[in-house]
């Protein structure tokens, strides 16, 4: 199982929006650490969801791999190797084989293209195709695999004529014209309505099985990364927390924040007598991330440790990993009984 | 006596392509003290509902039939003028995107002392004092009512919003998504806050949602709309378990619940029918899996199902089949 | 954290008043048919113009050292001698700043008013016959050049009518028994110009003021005002104009710029003794000192107004922080 | 593009001409141009007009007659052909001039909304300039000093009132700058030159459209004005030139409405037309004024 994406140590910061005065006089501008040293593997044929609440940084980390945001350090690799992105010929190979899908379906297509210019747009700008018939012929297979049938009924229409979900197909087919072997997927269905929403992701779930096609899935809702994932990372403040299996992160969750977002999960039962135990405050400023472990002014089981010494990613059992000192401390407590 | 009864009620839009049938003949009730969830996708004419019984539609947007009672006041024959002296002082409301809701250039504090002042004829310095208790409830901190929309969070705009519809004691507050902008820790601490607030103020609730999983924990009743119908309506332990209505269970079916076994649920075919030439009989039946010859003709009555539990089908439960 | 805004607004203009002072320097000296060879074969200029121009100019030294010079000047207010009056320039137009003023100054403030409220009408009550009238009469004062307004005021009021007096400031030759007389004298020359342009400035404030207001009516906050159950008067006041008078203050600056241009052409039809009148005249005696000296006086007032509603616009907007 | 694509294209045209025809300024503004253009066309030619040759003292400031359908001006020509022949010239100035003006202005606001950084504040700090700048004292000096030839208005007036549109483009490109299928556009590998063309020109040009026509009625007033200060090319009679003459001959006192009337009269016909139709556009592409 070869990988597709390697992250090592990934870092991308952003600097703060910050008044005139200071940039005049040259102060040290803070820094907004939206992804601060993330390890990860993307295997292929795998559906990776990535799971945060806003500002954990997933959005940036996807774009960091697809190059639409500068990495401050550490690498990216594709297909096991660095690609140079200054290299114009290497681009447009990586470009062919990573794509992505956004999450605004009426605002991620251009109001004033045609659905054709639309889907064969990624053929042109990388000028694939010679004849007229062959960009056609593409761009209606693409409509077709992206669940558009028949595909002559949208070819001429504007973006406006269409549903939601029809767009969201619309950018699917796009993605998939180039034969691509990578997909990020940016939160693709959260503006849809669940009807719909259940379409686009049984359409994913076939496109991994039947070609082959490898996502990382970002979204906010837990619930949905257990769906259709097979793996589930959980991310906050632009660091993993946790990573493994969907199932054993859902059930056997070790992180005191993958436990939150479980207890705080809407799930569509009957329970009016469980009041939720709720984490207090809201997600801090990236400029400032606490020190030591960087969830400890909101975590229920901080102990001294937490807060001097920042936790990395370690087993709690075979392919589910966590940062947390308490794997640790349960470990050395079961030596100490035996 | 209830709180709030709305019957038969028909509100349409008339724009220059046609008049949409937003909410076409909708009727429910609420009792004080009472959460009722108004749930269905885009489109479904929850929020026009919501909007006619302050009548805070838009222009275009008329009320065409139908009666609306706030306990004994028929609010659907009052005059402008009229209904205005009830508009947050009986019914108040909380918007969506709590980013825009809120005058950006005037402080939050003024933004509720002033709603105060004009239905309760107080001094500016008691509506401003009243303000700083509003924060409190909603556990903010009362010194930043002078603050401005733009420097608090997401979460923080949403309490203050509450806080503001709580300014004049209201008998009901109807939520319209009010967590739908919302990180899912903080959707839980506003949905805990709604929720001890209407058990301790005794006020009616009104929660609009397209998410129906969260109204699990909040709501006594819940409503489903589909195409400005009301296709169920009954308890929530009624519209969860033991529901009727063929798209009650399929929309049901599209939350995953991760207590049940992994299935990839079946996506409903079709997108929502145009207002403008809805479909006939029964609205839902060009993406029912049940539909049958009736379904086109007839448009299938409300039946019960049990004690405030009913549905808008010609073949209720057939799914269970 | 105003200060740095207005630190940001102030730099800005500095870099845009140093910008009109080099264009200045170069329009009157190295242009196509250089204006200083044109004083020297000026008929009508006097040899101690001509000598106090070259001195002046410093001709002779580098064009570093001359712009060094004529900056120099410039602070010390010394703007050369105009050669159609035989005086300083400085002391020139210090007498024509009144007229204007007071002319620009009482047709922009009945604009502001009248602009404002016929545009919170016809956004308030869109699609009634006066909102229909209202965009009429904004479209038709909008698309009227300004000197032909003013010539057919003249010819309605005064040549027919004979209500105003046609042209001046004050009737010529009349003595007036006391200064009030001649307050309203003048006041009943002044109706007219003012009449002029502020005809014209009242269809734009008209139009921007409708449509930044129809853009505010659509947003959200107003729904929830609208929800709190006020009536219409206290929605607007409240509500709508803080925010839709925010877009207002900025185009009145900007604005003024053109009101200048309008100015120039009321003083030439009315002859009123301003500095739109002088700069007519300067520039048909190609007087380029004076010339100069008014169009840099206007340029840094223009400068200055736009700073002055930056920072008012910052003052009003809680959200000009950062 | 096959024939399918060009019946979308009529299809979206037929309800473009829909929402511009019910639209009654749109359509009053359409009447009174098609009215002056064909004036401008075919008048000169069938009423040809020498400003040089003057009439004879009997023939000075005649009120209208059969022979002079609008009289003649103080130098005895012919007033009616002289509206017609400045009708030609009134309106070239007008359109040459914003041709320049809309170019400048869309693509500086184009390339300081794309670019943004460095770039941005350069051309924003070159805009601000020339907005504030008072316009016509500006023109004055320019024309006055570089000689009043028909082309050096043109140029001057375009390469002066294009602040105003690079404002407008700069704050609309950097709304469609910020929409996702920017960043998808440049996922699948487009350049620069071909997101600016291709993907920010289309959503950015109704906006400059319904600005175009709404300067070329600011043009149009600007040439009347210069010319009417006596800057105009004597050798071109602009609308703006017969008002000069009127008005030194004092036309107006004198009472001789024939001479300054009509052409202040054509002059804001034309320019309402233009005012008329631009606002239309800007209703009905303007989605929130747009009514519903």
């Amino acid at each position: 199982m070869d990988n597709v994406v390697e992250l090592k140590n990934l870092k991308v910061t952003f600097v703060a929006k910050q008044s005139f005065l200071k940039e005049l006089l040259m102060k040290e501008q803070p820094l907004v650490r939206a992804v601060d040293g993330v390890n990860v593997t993307i295997k292929k044929g795998e559906i990776l969801s990535l799971v945060g609440e806003s500002g954990s940084g997933k959005t940036t980390l996807g774009k960091a791999i697809l190059n639409l945001v500068d990495i401050a350090d550490g690498e990216i690799l594709f297909q096991n190797q660095v690609v140079n992105f200054h290299h114009k010929q290497e681009v447009r190979r990586f470009r062919q084989k990573a794509q992505v899908i956004f999450q605004d379906p009426y605002q991620s297509l251009n109001p004033k293209s045609l659905i054709i210019d639309i889907v064969a747009e990624p053929l042109e700008v990388n000028r694939l195709i010679k004849t007229e018939a062959e960009r056609n012929e593409r761009v209606m297979k693409a409509l077709h695999d992206a669940g558009l049938d028949p595909p002559e009924r949208y070819l001429y229409r504007y973006p406006y004529e269409l549903s939601g979900g029809q767009r969201q197909r619309v950018a699917i087919a796009s993605a998939l014209i180039l034969n691509p072997e990578f997909i990020v997927a940016d939160e693709p269905v959260s503006m849809l309505d669940v009807s719909i929403r259940t379409g686009i992701l049984k359409l994913l779930v076939e496109l991994k099985e039947s070609k082959g096609l490898t996502f990382l899935f970002i979204t906010h809702d837990l619930s949905l990364a257990w769906l259709i994932s097979d793996r589930i990372a959980i991310m906050y403040l632009g660091k993993i927390m946790e990573i493994g299996e969907s199932d054993t992160v859902i059930k056997q969750a070790v992180h005191p924040y993958t436990q939150a977002l479980l207890e705080v999960m809407p799930i569509p039962e009957v329970n009016r007598h469980r009041q939720r135990k709720v984490l207090s405050g809201e997600t801090p400023n990236p400029t400032n991330i606490p020190a030591g472990c960087r969830f400890h002014p909101r975590c229920p089981h901080a102990f001294d440790r937490c807060r001097e010494e920042e936790p990395v990613l370690q087993a709690a059992r075979s392919n589910h990993l966590a940062a947390c000192h308490l794997i640790e401390k349960e470990t050395s407590q079961e030596n100490s009984h035996d | 006596m209830k709180l709030l009864r709305v019957e038969n009620l028909k509100t349409y839009f008339h724009i220059s392509e046609g008049i949409v049938k937003a909410v076409d003949d909708v009727s429910f009730s609420l009792d004080d003290g009472q959460c009722l969830g108004l749930v269905g996708e885009s489109g479904c004419g929850k929020t026009t509902t919501a909007l006619s019984i302050n009548r805070l539609l838009p222009p275009e947007g008329i009320i065409e039939g139908g009666e609306i009672y706030l306990e004994s006041v028929k609010l659907t024959v009052l005059s402008d003028v009229e209904i205005r002296k009830h508009r947050w002082k009986d019914v108040s409301m909380v918007f969506q995107g709590a980013m825009n809701a809120m005058n950006p250039v005037m402080k939050i504090g003024e933004q509720i002392a002033e709603a105060v002042v004009w239905h309760q004829q107080v001094t500016h310095q008691q509506a401003w004092n009243r303000a700083k208790e509003l924060f409190e409830l909603v556990e903010l901190e009362p010194g930043r009512i002078g603050g401005y929309p733009h420097e608090f969070s997401g979460g923080m705009k949403q309490r203050a919003m509450i806080a503001m519809a709580l300014a004049c004691d209201p008998k009901l507050v109807i939520g319209d998504e009010p967590t739908t902008a919302l990180d899912v820790m903080v959707q839980a601490q506003i949905l805990n806050l709604l929720d001890r607030l209407r058990k301790t103020l005794k006020m009616g609730l009104i929660i609009i949602t397209h998410d129906l999983s969260i109204l699990g924990e909040t709501c006594d009743r819940i409503a489903v709309m589909y195409a400005g119908k009301i296709v169920e309506i009954g308890s929530t332990e009624d519209v969860y378990d033991r529901h009727m209505h063929p798209y009650t269970h399929r929309l049901l079916m599209g939350f995953p619940n991760i207590h049940r076994p992994k299935l990839m649920p079946e996506p409903i075919p079709g997108s929502p029918p145009d207002l403008i030439r809805p479909p006939s009989g029964c609205r839902f039946h060009p993406r029912c899996d049940y539909a049958q010859e009736i379904c086109q003709e007839q448009e299938p009555g409300m039946t019960t199902a049990g004690n405030g539990h009913s549905y808008a089908c010609h073949f209720g439960g057939a799914f269970n089949g | 954290m105003k200060r740095q805004y207005l630190a940001k607004k102030i730099i800005q203009s500095l870099v845009t008043i140093f910008f009109v002072l080099v264009f200045n320097y170069i329009l009157f000296r190295v242009m196509p048919g250089n204006p200083l060879a044109m004083i020297m074969r000026n008929p009508r200029a006097s040899q101690e113009a001509i000598e106090r121009t070259r001195e002046l100019f410093g001709l002779n030294q580098s064009w570093v050292v001359q712009f060094w010079i004529y900056l120099k000047h410039l602070f010390t207010g010394d703007l050369g001698i105009s050669f159609l009056y035989r005086q300083p320039v400085t002391e020139i137009i210090v007498a024509r700043i009144i007229p204007t003023v007071l002319m620009v100054g009482l047709a922009q403030i009945l604009a502001i008013i009248v602009g404002v409220f016929l545009g919170v009408i016809s956004a308030w009550k869109r699609g009634s016959r006066v909102d229909v009238a209202a965009l009429g009469f904004s479209l038709v004062t909008y698309s009227m050049p300004t000197f032909w307004l003013g010539i057919i005021l003249i010819f309605v009021f005064s040549v027919s009518l004979r209500w105003f007096p046609t042209s001046g400031m004050l009737t010529p030759g009349q003595s007036f028994s006391s200064t009030f007389a001649m307050v309203r004298d003048a006041a009943r020359h002044l109706v007219l110009p003012v009449l002029t342009l502020s005809l014209v400035l009242i269809g734009e404030y008209t139009l921007t003021m409708r449509n930044t207001l129809l853009d505010v009516l659509t947003e959200d906050y107003m729904t929830t005002a609208k929800a709190k159950g006020f009536d219409d008067n206290y929605l607007i006041k409240k509500h709508a104009l803080p925010n839709a008078m925010l877009p207002m203050i900025t185009l009145i600056a900007i604005n003024l710029g053109l009101v200048i241009g309008g100015t120039i052409q009321v003083e030439t039809i009315f002859s009123w003794p301003g500095l739109g009148r002088l700069m007519f005249d300067a520039l048909k005696a190609r007087d380029y000192p004076l010339l100069q000296g008014i169009f840099l006086l206007i340029t840094l007032s223009v400068i200055v107004a736009n700073l002055i509603a930056d920072v008012t616009y910052g003052y009003f907007d809680p959200r000009v922080r950062e | 593009m096959s024939s399918i694509d060009g019946v979308m294209r009529r299809k979206k045209l037929k309800r473009f001409w829909n929402g511009f025809k019910n639209n009654r300024m749109a359509t009053t503004g359409a009447v009174i141009l098609v009215f002056f253009s064909v004036a401008a066309v075919i008048g000169p030619v069938l009423f040809p007009y020498n400003p040089m040759e003057f009439g004879t003292v009997e023939t000075i400031l005649q009120p209208p007659s059969t022979t002079y359908y609008l009289g003649t001006d103080n130098l005895g020509r012919d007033i009616f052909r002289n509206l017609l022949s400045g009708a030609r010239i009134s309106l070239m100035v007008g359109i040459l001039a914003t041709l320049i003006s809309m170019f400048l202005g869309t693509s500086i606001g184009i390339m300081s909304g794309y670019f943004g950084k460095t770039i941005d504040s350069v051309l924003m700090r070159v805009t601000d300039f020339f907005l504030v700048i008072p316009w016509l004292p500006l023109v004055l000096v320019l024309v006055a000093i570089l000689g009043s030839s028909v082309w050096i208005i043109i140029l001057v007036i375009g390469l002066t009132s294009w602040a105003g549109t690079a404002r407008v483009v700069r704050s609309q490109t950097l709304s469609v700058k910020e929409r996702p299928f920017i960043e998808r556009a440049r996922a699948i590998g487009a350049d620069h030159s071909t997101i600016m063309m291709h993907h920010i020109l289309p959503n950015v040009f109704p906006l400059v459209f319904a600005n175009t026509i709404l300067v070329t009625a600011v043009a149009i007033i600007s040439e009347t004005t210069l010319s009417f200060l006596g800057l105009g090319d004597p050798t071109r009679p602009s609308w703006g030139m017969m008002l000069h003459y009127a008005f030194q001959s004092g036309a107006a006192s004198s009472g001789a409405y024939w001479f300054f009337l009509p052409p202040g009269l054509c002059v804001v016909l034309v320019v309402l037309g233009f005012t008329f139709l631009g606002y239309a556009f800007d209703e009905i592409l303007n989605p929130k004024l747009r009514r519903r």
